[in-house]
């Protein structure tokens, strides 16, 4: 002791109530045997090229390489995975470990609700039963979501207390865990956390800069100068990233929810601004936005699933280590980024995943025709469309509403 | 070893103690005060002050709330400092600091025992803290004499009961079924087995927490263990009845 | 004359106004080219791999199969198409035909939307103008499709001639290639129309039934039992059947929209019933379902896109033939279908596609365990969610819809 | 050939003879009497009677909602022969059917074609049917001597024209734009390069239609073409202001 198992640089770790310990001890020691049993990666691969489309393809934004006028941008599709976003990869995965532990019930916190919607799923595709937490503002927020998550077997329980976002969310997953750990898995949605979640969901998203690495050789002939991906826990990203890692000319960015801002307090971003401090919450170290006690601050962003006030431990290590940028987008300019591709190439990112096309964008034009960047879009906005077309004050999505509102009320 | 010998005499006249809990601001500092005098008055053995956090991952919706509302009020670290400060120099029982790890973290961990050890404080529980996490922390509690309360869940195999007893002080804190604070406990054949483990692997007195509210619960305690911890009883209890009700209550329990 | 090209049996031609003559002479001209130009059909299986996410996966669908305990049961996956629906393989070969055209603007009609949804989004990655025709009944049925078409910067006109249904947004489609013929393209979104539209679509979708022929060998061993598709234009299932046509030990199951049942004469089965007879409209001869002076009915379904009084003209040929058997699912065996299989494989198929399922788990049970059945799962029922939430009669989406309303009502 | 000569006939007199269109059933079969009459009174030359179909595809919204007003109030195919049969008994000019394809197709198109000749329709209009899909149509009309008017339109080539024209009898109805029925047309350089063409290719009368709504639009035509086509207006001059408008209306043309 201390033990540095679970740490990449200072960060990570496992600080979990005792209760727990037997549960991380056989948790742990499942991971172990299914990481190193090849047999395991090829059911995966395999549940996942009938299950859900991957190899998600590669995509070339031609009209908007064409109209920023420098690199060629190519999006990695993780919209089209079941479900509608990464999440899938990882939880498939915890859904075979969960299979090979015995237990019969998963839980989840979840944000944007794509990570609940993958969980009910996966649940639903391997007969488990399922209960959602979800902090009360993004079920308000994410309702169709809600709705898919219930249809789906799920019960879904708006969490009240702190912030009533994601970080309570996690709470309450925890507080159910420590109740029913017997019976129990909780599929953490993104690669935080207690070890060994970083190390588990890194892994599972690994997937996606495996393909995406064979796929731009194959596609454009070389290595992407630049890969972008937006960091809420930092799933997608360690996903796309970890394809590129060992090649260093290849710069990797990581993209933050700006909020309103930087310098509004109205953000969530942990390590492109410097509000954040080292803190040990939630079961790991990492960089947290907490005031001078260590009272977690509340964030915002448009996005849910960015809307978190720690990151992963993983990255805070190659942020420091300089090997991840990190940058920040702001609502505001999520919006615009959104719009122009849906446009120009008839692709609706979610509001999570267009905060690294807005990076993407503001970068392209520094770099050469002859070169490429990756963003990797991590869902796809359907989720997105009351906020969306709240965003954009839909008139005729307001009047339809409104009538629906109107009928609905009258029938009670 | 202050805390331990502490207990160790006062059990000498009681078959259990009493440990109370209160969530330090909550419903204010005032209420505190009022709340621990009439603890002590009535016998209350010692007494574990929360000191709020953002992130409650391990108590229930009684405490979270307290958490939640005494840090709406502004309440900061340096104020429970204080507040403890204050009940210590009042109050010859000893008080305990529970909180989560990075409320310490933040301050300082050197920093934090140094400041607690000079009030007097005498033990910390720090439900997010395991003994592989906390090396520097059981370290800092040798030197400053604050026992460091460590836990024992029914999930605990005897082996690592016997790993948290030798890093232990004081007493520990037997967690009396899974789940987090605040609800019902039945205190049943398998409780009693599971505290007759602890007993075998504990080598320090043993507190019993998590759903204790009547002295029915106490007696099923008495004679199993040494101190029975009331935790959110207390705050549901000052929260319908005030503070006034507490004396009363305490007295009933044994 | 009577020229026979274009004529499955006694079905199709290309009843057109004289002013499209030429328009329909230079696109027969384009699209026999292309037919026969093998790097074009490899343009377009790039263009899917890449930009959609074919080929889309074959999903063993265990758990049904299980419960049902007949046929292993497989769903071909046309959901995870970049769009949500097969929609987008015609939608994507008829842009690239566009584009070999030099047209500059596409209109099209949709019924469920996704048509709609999937034009404009060839049109965004295409740089075409857009416009949509849109029953005003489907306008309000489906007005996420709606939402997302106009941000994909298409214009919707809704149709409020006729029964403001599929047929009506046909022919208003129709009226705006006649005043626009030269620089427009209709992309007509089934296997309906005048010729060349039938043999042309059939075409771009016998993707599905190509992949379909290989991946059940494949992942099974040989060939299906049956295969199941649900049939609004015919587009879907002439897709899949393709794959399977030379095999006459494959039966092909067309299911169409029983609506309310085949008797109530609220139905779309032009088929499955005997309510249509032979008929032409909307430039092609097919059945239709229309009154003794040859006025087209009204249709009724749960599922928008099966709200069509027509069929595809080769799938009446090859049900005349025997070769295809049609079956009608009502609305309320829809709706069960629905929630069976979200349930329980954790799959959200379109309303459409739940004909599907309705007849093919009807029939599991009267197969093998070593036999398989392919279920052609057309689109996912993201879209339909308004629709489905109000036919569950779901309490807290309700509640949320009126407060949202109310939110929007005040702000005006 | 009777169309023909009757047109003919009447050019002998007129240097450009009017067609008026009217929706059966529409207002009502009473409005389509009176209008009928007027027409006729006041010099109208031939009458296109549409019989309403639920797909209107090659019309503009006027004639659209003609239609299926029409039709809700129920108008059958039968009642449309039999008004036909009344009007051709009252009135001395040719009257023709304009409709689309599946109404003579679902009533038997040799049915159809006995009945309309037995009541003396002397034309048929049926914009959904290219003669490359009449070839039954076309015989049955040689054979029934009721002229199939075949359309040009001006996207047609010269060689699409002369097909056209060796197929079709009675007249050729020239579409004078792109577009359907009901909307402005201008009669400008190039209308006037295409009518030539028309004439070229033709070999019959040439009637304009589309977007005719006034004495100068006749006056563009006069001399060009045979045939002046008032559609879409008819119907809007009914429906805004009643049956009575139509004789001063079309005596003010011409
Ligand atoms: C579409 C999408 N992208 C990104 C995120 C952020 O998570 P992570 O940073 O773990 O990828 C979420 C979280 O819900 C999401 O739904
Ligand atoms: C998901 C889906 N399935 C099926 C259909 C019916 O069309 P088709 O019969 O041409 O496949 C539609 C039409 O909109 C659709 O959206």
């Amino acid at each position: 002791m201390p033990n540095k198992i679970g740490y990449y640089g200072e960060w990570g770790g496992a600080f979990i109530p005792e209760v727990l310990h037997e549960t991380f001890r056989e948790f742990n020691q499942a991971f172990g045997a299914v990481r190193h049993d090849p047999t395991f990666w090829a059911e995966y691969c395999d549940l996942m090229s009938t299950y859900s489309c991957r190899p998600t393809p590669l995509t070339h934004a031609e009209n908007m390489s064409k109209k920023l006028g420098g690199a060629q941008i190519f999006i990695k599709r993780e919209d089209l995975n079941h479900t509608g976003a990464h999440k899938a990869n990882n939880v498939m995965g915890q859904g075979l470990l969960v299979r090979r532990m015995g237990k019969k019930r998963v839980i989840a916190e979840t944000g944007a609700g794509q990570h609940g919607v993958a969980t009910a799923t996966m649940a639903a595709k391997f007969g488990f039963a399922c209960t959602i937490y979800m902090g009360e503002e993004d079920v308000n927020r994410q309702r169709p979501n809600v709705f898919w998550m219930e249809k789906l077997g799920a019960e879904v329980v708006p969490v009240t207390s702190g912030s009533k976002t994601l970080k309570d969310a996690i709470n309450a997953a925890f507080r159910d865990w420590v109740t029913n750990m017997d019976s129990t898995h909780y599929v953490m949605g993104t690669v935080c956390g207690p070890h060994p979640f970083p190390e588990l969901v890194a892994w599972f998203q690994s997937i996606i800069g495996i393909e995406a690495r064979k796929q731009i050789v194959t596609q454009f002939g070389k290595a992407p100068s630049r890969v972008y991906a937006c960091v809420g826990g930092g799933s997608n990203a360690m996903g796309i990233f970890q394809g590129f890692l060992d090649q260093p000319a290849v710069e990797l960015v990581g993209v933050e929810a700006g909020g309103d801002g930087l310098t509004t307090g109205r953000h969530a971003a942990r390590l492109a601004a410097t509000d954040a401090s080292a803190g040990v919450a939630q079961g790991y170290k990492t960089m947290f936005l907490q005031d001078s006690d260590g009272q977690m601050q509340d964030t915002h962003s448009v996005a849910a699933g960015l809307d978190y006030v720690g990151v992963s431990p993983i990255l805070v290590d190659l942020w420091q280590q300089g090997r991840v940028r990190f940058e920040a987008a702001t609502d505001r300019e999520v919006m615009a980024a959104l719009d122009e591709t849906v446009k120009n190439e008839g692709i609706i990112p979610a509001l999570e995943s267009s905060h690294a096309f807005v990076q993407a964008y503001k970068e392209a034009g520094q770099l050469k025709p002859d070169e490429a960047i990756i963003i990797n879009m991590s869902g796809r906005g359907d989720k997105d469309i009351f906020t969306i077309a709240n965003a954009f004050q839909d008139p005729s999505w307001k009047r339809f509403i409104i009538e629906k509102g109107k009928e609905y009320a009258a029938q009670k | 070893m202050r805390l331990k010998n502490n207990l160790a005499e006062a059990l000498r006249h009681k078959d259990i103690l009493l440990m109370t809990h209160i969530v330090l601001g909550y419903p204010s500092f005032e209420a505190n005060r009022e709340v621990v005098a009439q603890m002590v008055e009535s016998g209350v053995d010692l007494i574990e002050m929360q000191i709020p956090f953002s992130e409650p991952m391990a108590d229930g919706p009684v405490i979270i709330k307290a958490n939640q509302d005494s840090l709406a009020r502004g309440t900061k670290v340096r104020q429970c400092l204080e507040f403890a400060a204050e009940m210590i120099a009042t109050h010859a029982i000893p008080f305990l600091f529970m909180t989560y790890y990075n409320i310490l973290f933040k301050y300082g961990e050197e920093e934090f025992f140094a400041d607690a050890a000079a009030i007097g404080i005498q033990g910390f529980i720090i439900p997010d803290l395991p003994p592989e996490e906390g090396g520097a922390f059981l370290e800092r509690a040798k030197k400053y004499d604050i026992a460091p309360i460590l836990i024992f869940a029914p999930t605990s195999t005897d082996e690592r009961m016997r790993v948290l007893a030798a890093a232990a002080d004081g007493f520990i804190y037997c967690v009396a079924r899974r789940g987090v604070t605040g609800s019902q406990t039945s205190f049943d054949e398998a409780f009693y087995q599971y505290i007759a483990r602890c007993r075998e692997c504990a080598g320090l007195p043993l507190a019993v927490g998590f759903g204790i509210c009547d002295r029915q619960d106490v007696d099923a305690i008495r004679g199993r263990a040494e101190i029975a911890v009331i935790g959110s009883e207390m705050i549901r209890l000052v929260d319908e009845k005030g503070a006034s009700a507490v004396g009363p209550f305490i007295s009933g329990l044994r």
